[in-house]
């Protein structure tokens, strides 16, 4: 076990799958020469060489569907998006062609690409820069979606998701790749569609995934100094969703609380709700309430900023509401 | 080995075909342009094979055995028999949603992709597909794509993997006129150029995209499109089959031995409207425009009077030729009709590659997992009637 | 009044909105000479000239951005895509720039556009033509929605839009332009965010939007001749979103079905599920259930295809679950 | 009308100031070029204005006035003084997010930029928008656009609203080398030359895109991209103020006049690192390369030495000039730290233009509507601590 940064753990989870396997490749803007904007692809291009390490044109929708072409051939291209943010640009190849092909030809042609970048608000970004892109890549079936919150958890998820035979995004965030963990040194992957219970407390549950699981860890600390113990249930996988572990959490606490760094309107949080409403209706002694962004898109003052992220008190707020 | 003839026989014959006789020395009186007597009869049975089945889709169509969209190719058959002929069986081939005769000409059979357009489970796409998405890998037939402009990156792909393995086959990528259109050509064709890719993007320039001449939407002629990105550009005239075949297979062999991508505006002309509920003329084409077309610019026609006009092709031959691919056509529509409709219960099948005992991939509470009966799965069920009275569809 | 289909309804508030406000035009591919894919623009080009009825080349990011540039500039374009499904390719502009630089600019600059076309499936149109796409224009905010199922509200609807200084998406349905039903001769606008209640049952809510309109009242024809009498609320506007109308409703039955044609997945469904359990919890005698497409690509085969889409059996039945 | 020294009066002098003196015959020998002297000053101090004015901002940036991401035009100063403000006040110029002189050229206040940047209620953007992000329509700037060739369509929007009402405006639409590989750049150009729109776009082409070397992405040179659409390709050196006020100013008068749009590569570097967390030098270019240009080819330089050399500038007259404009910078700073914060109240206003009595606009319970108390509303709240530990930002 060695400590890494969530940004090296990637790193060593892409070094992993490439020495073990020549179809695996990475294409993006800058991962190449430059070592990747965040420094996420460091030494790969001296390492694997310009065959398998590969600075793009910017032109997201062409190096998607490019990526997605050398992954119907069997190639397993890992798709770097400098952000997700940039990724709407490349949307019509992930939903109409990564998404719909295995069906569309019957099961002949699979897509095992990973795209993969940071989603969400770093700090002051603005607008256009600051989005959590989770929807966009769960709504229409076909892509897989994970949200590694941890090192540990960033190296088996994106290991598995390389490894995997569909469509997997991998969503990170600017504001992880610093956050250090213990970090197993030998190969693994974690299995998509496993949630874990990073804390577990027993009087109400606070579901998540991604970035925010840190704040919920805080969120439960804050509310243990009042003598309330939280569930905090890390999500990891969004599709597969591991709704075992949901309906666990919710009989065990009759309350929950989900938080999602992104906007309310149609998220990954109202699909949670309504799921647990839908599976768990007998088990809930409150409505499930979610924290989200604020419904505005990204200001970039730095208070208005603050202000409409999700933090740890208004999941306190939340909790004690249900509570 | 011609095509049609050879239907019911493996169609793994592409590669080996070579239509060239310039070394046989022993029959010259048979060939023209350096075809064989066999070779050329080939590419005509190829073409008429194409065109009655697309008859034949036409006719099914009209009585509701087909459904959906269907863009037919009839009067662009030169294109799918001169450019796909010559490639050898693991060249990768990809089109948009005009697609019947370049997956037949690449090695669908006409069972197959009747079966698809019948939406049965014989289609070469399990009858999920459907015309626009005829899709077949083992015969290097990548599909088959609806959104306009949508393959051209695909096909980058394509020839992405093919450079990255180190191999020497070719990519072959068509598009209509209208595609040139969309940004996925500009950057498509930039990353080709600058990675030197062994693609050749192919323009089926039938002249219009659905009502619209190119004219309207474009201040440049086609050829000029490629240039910006250093990829040379080509003209050929789609409905000389033998031009286009002669084009397709030196293109071929020069990329294949590193000459880059290849940019080939290929001229051509649609004979039916954009789909089946696009009539064949009218406000955006005239009557006597189409007629002349017809009359003057059928691949088909033309390679015929060569070949009569050379004594190489009798009318008895031509009768039988016809006969036998209209079999084949009717033989591949009664097959497709006694073939089942999928079973209901692979409605989830293939939606996934890879689906592992954790979590829940399907959140409809029908597809997977434990739902369906614990209050998991009130989702629709075999619906009812679907969405009201009916409307129409464009194509 | 007279009865016009919901073709000419859309038809009629275009040249109603052209005829009093010279800033309005409509572009989009084949809208001019050909009178439109779906012939909504029919003798539109004949009356307003090239100058304000213009065919588009297929550049949906292309020409949406222009529209998107025209409304910064004080015009009111319609952009018209041929169908939403070809809108993934112009979602950075209307996500990146139309919706969000209202915000950005700090009030300086609107985007008074109006995106319009057809959503969802019609009649085997296969994977990439048959999507509802109404979660990816509500899930971020500053672009409004509407979706008119009837031609009275086509009218209306489409003509508030127009007017509207925001970006709205006007969704429509292939399945819906034959739909007859009467429409108001005179000039006349429905507000964005009023829902309508289109059937007044009791024993349980239906709560639906666009082309599923139909189907709950098939349905809830159906749950009648077994004595069970339906509300059908069609929301008519996605967003804004008429809340006190859900809330009345299930305030009333205290049973609620949403019915959707697009995918379940952070769906507009689970939103409103999510919504009425977040604000009224206590109304409700069972978990608000969903009836959305099947959870796969759409497939063409006939039987496939019946079968993905919800229908009125599968609205029956869920009613039954709650009741 | 020298920008800088006017800045505290009325910025829509724009339009009136002629750099050109050709009709003015009393003053042959203060003239370089056909500029007077007064011109040419005008101009450096422009230059200078941006410099100093990006200097303010690094060092601001430095002590965490300012966040997010930041990137310096400095190097690029000839082609904010020299592309825009031959302009006419009300033509409308839309730029990327490297678009703080822009902004400053077209007419935003020192003051308003810098207060944006701080992100503080009296920035051109409320404090909304950020460096990224200036807009003030008043002046006919456009933004300020954070998504590689997403303002590129927009500008030919703003272009096809002049021809629309039969105006007479030009648009100038700026973009990067890289940018010209985005699909929106074909999609663009196609349209504003089938429609013949009054724009022109130009490449501030600094050779490189973040740590990108153009010629690693693009097969031709930059001259090459707009003929595939029939647009007339010209190059200008941005690092001379003058041939390039002087080209800008021909052109803008050109494209009024109907010669439809048109596409400039105007060559210049970048001196700088790509944003505030790249080092000017480093894996994609060396430090030998950045010394070579910034020794010789800094805009505001050569147009000093030139002044110098031709006796129209004293070492006095330079450092006034210096002074004044440095005054201005720091009058920028301190009003922008003097602005207040944005009113947290405020949150949601300008989401949506138009809001009426009916419906909720806002989901997540606090914006607006009966939400917040009844159940409505325990979304975040001001919020903790967010995100977790520090990352890093690339720009
Ligand atoms: C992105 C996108 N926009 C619009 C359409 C609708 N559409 C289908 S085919 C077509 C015309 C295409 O013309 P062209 O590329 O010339 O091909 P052709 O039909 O002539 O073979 C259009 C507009 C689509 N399928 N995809
Ligand atoms: C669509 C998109 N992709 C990627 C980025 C990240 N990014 C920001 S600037 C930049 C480089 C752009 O270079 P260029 O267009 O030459 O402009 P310059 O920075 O040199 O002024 C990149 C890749 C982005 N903002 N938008
Ligand atoms: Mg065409
Ligand atoms: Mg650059």
């Amino acid at each position: 076990m060695a400590e890494l940064t969530y940004r090296d753990a990637l790193n060593a989870a892409m070094c992993q799958e490439m020495d073990r396997d020549d179809s695996v490749f990475l294409m993006g803007e800058e991962v190449a020469e430059y070592d990747g904007a965040y420094k996420v692809s460091r030494g790969m291009l001296a390492r694997y060489g310009d065959r398998r390490v590969v600075d793009s044109p910017i032109s997201e929708l062409g190096f998607a569907g490019l990526c997605v072409g050398a992954a119907t051939a069997g190639l397993r291209p890992i798709c770097e998006f400098m952000t997700f943010n940039f990724s709407f640009l490349a949307l019509d190849q992930v939903i109409n062609n990564a998404a719909k092909m295995f069906y569309m030809s019957n099961g002949q042609i699979s897509v095992p690409i990973v795209f993969r970048g940071p989603t969400g608000a770093a700090l002051q970004l603005s607008a256009q820069h600051s989005q959590a892109c989770e929807t966009y890549y769960v709504h229409a079936p076909g892509v897989k979606l994970v949200t590694p919150a941890t090192p540990a958890d960033a190296k088996g998820l994106l290991a598995a998701a390389i490894r995997d035979d569909d469509p997997v995004a991998v969503m990170e965030g600017e504001l992880l790749y610093n956050v250090r963990g213990e970090v197993p040194d030998e190969e693994y992957v974690i299995p998509l569609g496993v949630a874990d219970l990073k804390r577990s407390g027993g009087d109400v549950s606070i579901i998540t995934h991604g970035k925010m699981v840190h704040v919920a860890l805080q969120a439960a600390t804050m509310l243990a100094r009042d003598g309330i113990e939280a569930d905090v249930l890390d999500l990891r996988s969004i599709r597969p969703l591991d709704v075992d572990a949901i309906l666990e959490t919710v009989a065990r606490t009759n309350r929950a609380v989900y938080l999602e760094e992104g906007w309310p309107f149609a998220g990954v949080g109202a699909q949670i709700v309504a799921l647990i409403q839908e599976e768990a209706f007998d088990d809930l002694d409150a409505p499930v309430m979610r924290v989200t962004q604020a419904d505005v898109p990204m200001p970039y003052a730095k208070n208005l900023e603050q202000l409409a992220k999700p933090g740890a008190r208004g999941v306190v707020e939340a909790c004690r509401r249900v509570l | 080995m011609p095509q049609a003839t050879k239907e019911m026989e493996s169609r793994v014959s592409n590669g080996d075909r070579s239509g060239a006789a310039e070394e046989q020395d022993d029959a010259p009186v048979d060939i023209i342009e350096g075809f064989t007597r066999d070779a050329l009869h080939g590419l005509l049975a190829d073409m008429l094979l194409y065109r009655r089945f697309e008859e034949k889709a036409e006719e099914a169509y009209a009585i509701g055995k087909i459904g959906g969209f269907c863009h037919l190719h009839i009067g662009q058959e030169g294109l799918a028999a001169g450019a796909i002929r010559p490639l050898r069986a693991d060249d990768p081939v990809i089109t948009a949603y005009r697609d019947h005769t370049q997956a037949i000409a690449k090695g669908i059979t006409p069972r197959a992709a009747m079966a698809e357009l019948y939406g049965r489970v014989d289609g070469c796409s399990g009858g999920r597909g459907g015309s626009m998405h005829l899709f077949d890998p083992a015969v290097g037939f990548m599909g088959g794509h609806g959104i306009v402009g949508g393959q051209i990156p695909i096909g980058a792909g394509l020839g992405w993997a093919i450079r990255y393995r180190g191999d020497d086959q070719v990519c072959v990528c068509f598009m209509g006129d209208a595609a040139v259109n969309q940004g996925a050509f500009l950057e498509s064709l930039n990353m080709s150029a600058i990675w030197q890719l062994p693609v050749i993007y192919v323009v089926e320039n039938n002249e219009y995209g659905m009502g619209t001449a190119f004219s309207r939407v474009s201040a440049t002629e086609m050829e000029a499109r490629s240039g910006a990105y250093g990829i040379p550009a080509h003209t050929v005239n789609g409905q000389d089959v033998l031009e286009t075949y002669r084009f397709f297979e030196d293109m071929a062999e020069r990329v294949r031995g590193g000459a880059g991508p290849q940019f080939v505006n290929a001229e051509t002309y649609r004979f039916r409207g954009h789909s089946m509920s696009d009539p064949v003329s009218g406000t955006y084409r005239s009557k006597e425009e189409v007629e002349s077309h017809v009359q003057e610019q059928d691949p088909i026609r033309i390679l015929r009077d060569r070949l009569m006009a050379a004594d190489l092709l009798t009318q008895a031959e031509l009768e039988a030729m016809d006969a036998e691919v209209r079999a084949v056509c009717e033989d591949a529509a009664e097959f497709a009709d006694a073939s089942p409709l999928p079973d209901p219960s692979t409605l989830y099948d293939h939606v996934y590659a890879e689906i592992n005992e954790h979590g829940r991939l399907f959140l409809d509470g029908r597809g997977q997992g434990p739902g369906g009966t614990a209050g998991g799965g009130p989702a629709g069920g075999p619906g009812g009637t679907a969405g009201g009275p009916g409307g129409d569809t464009h194509g």
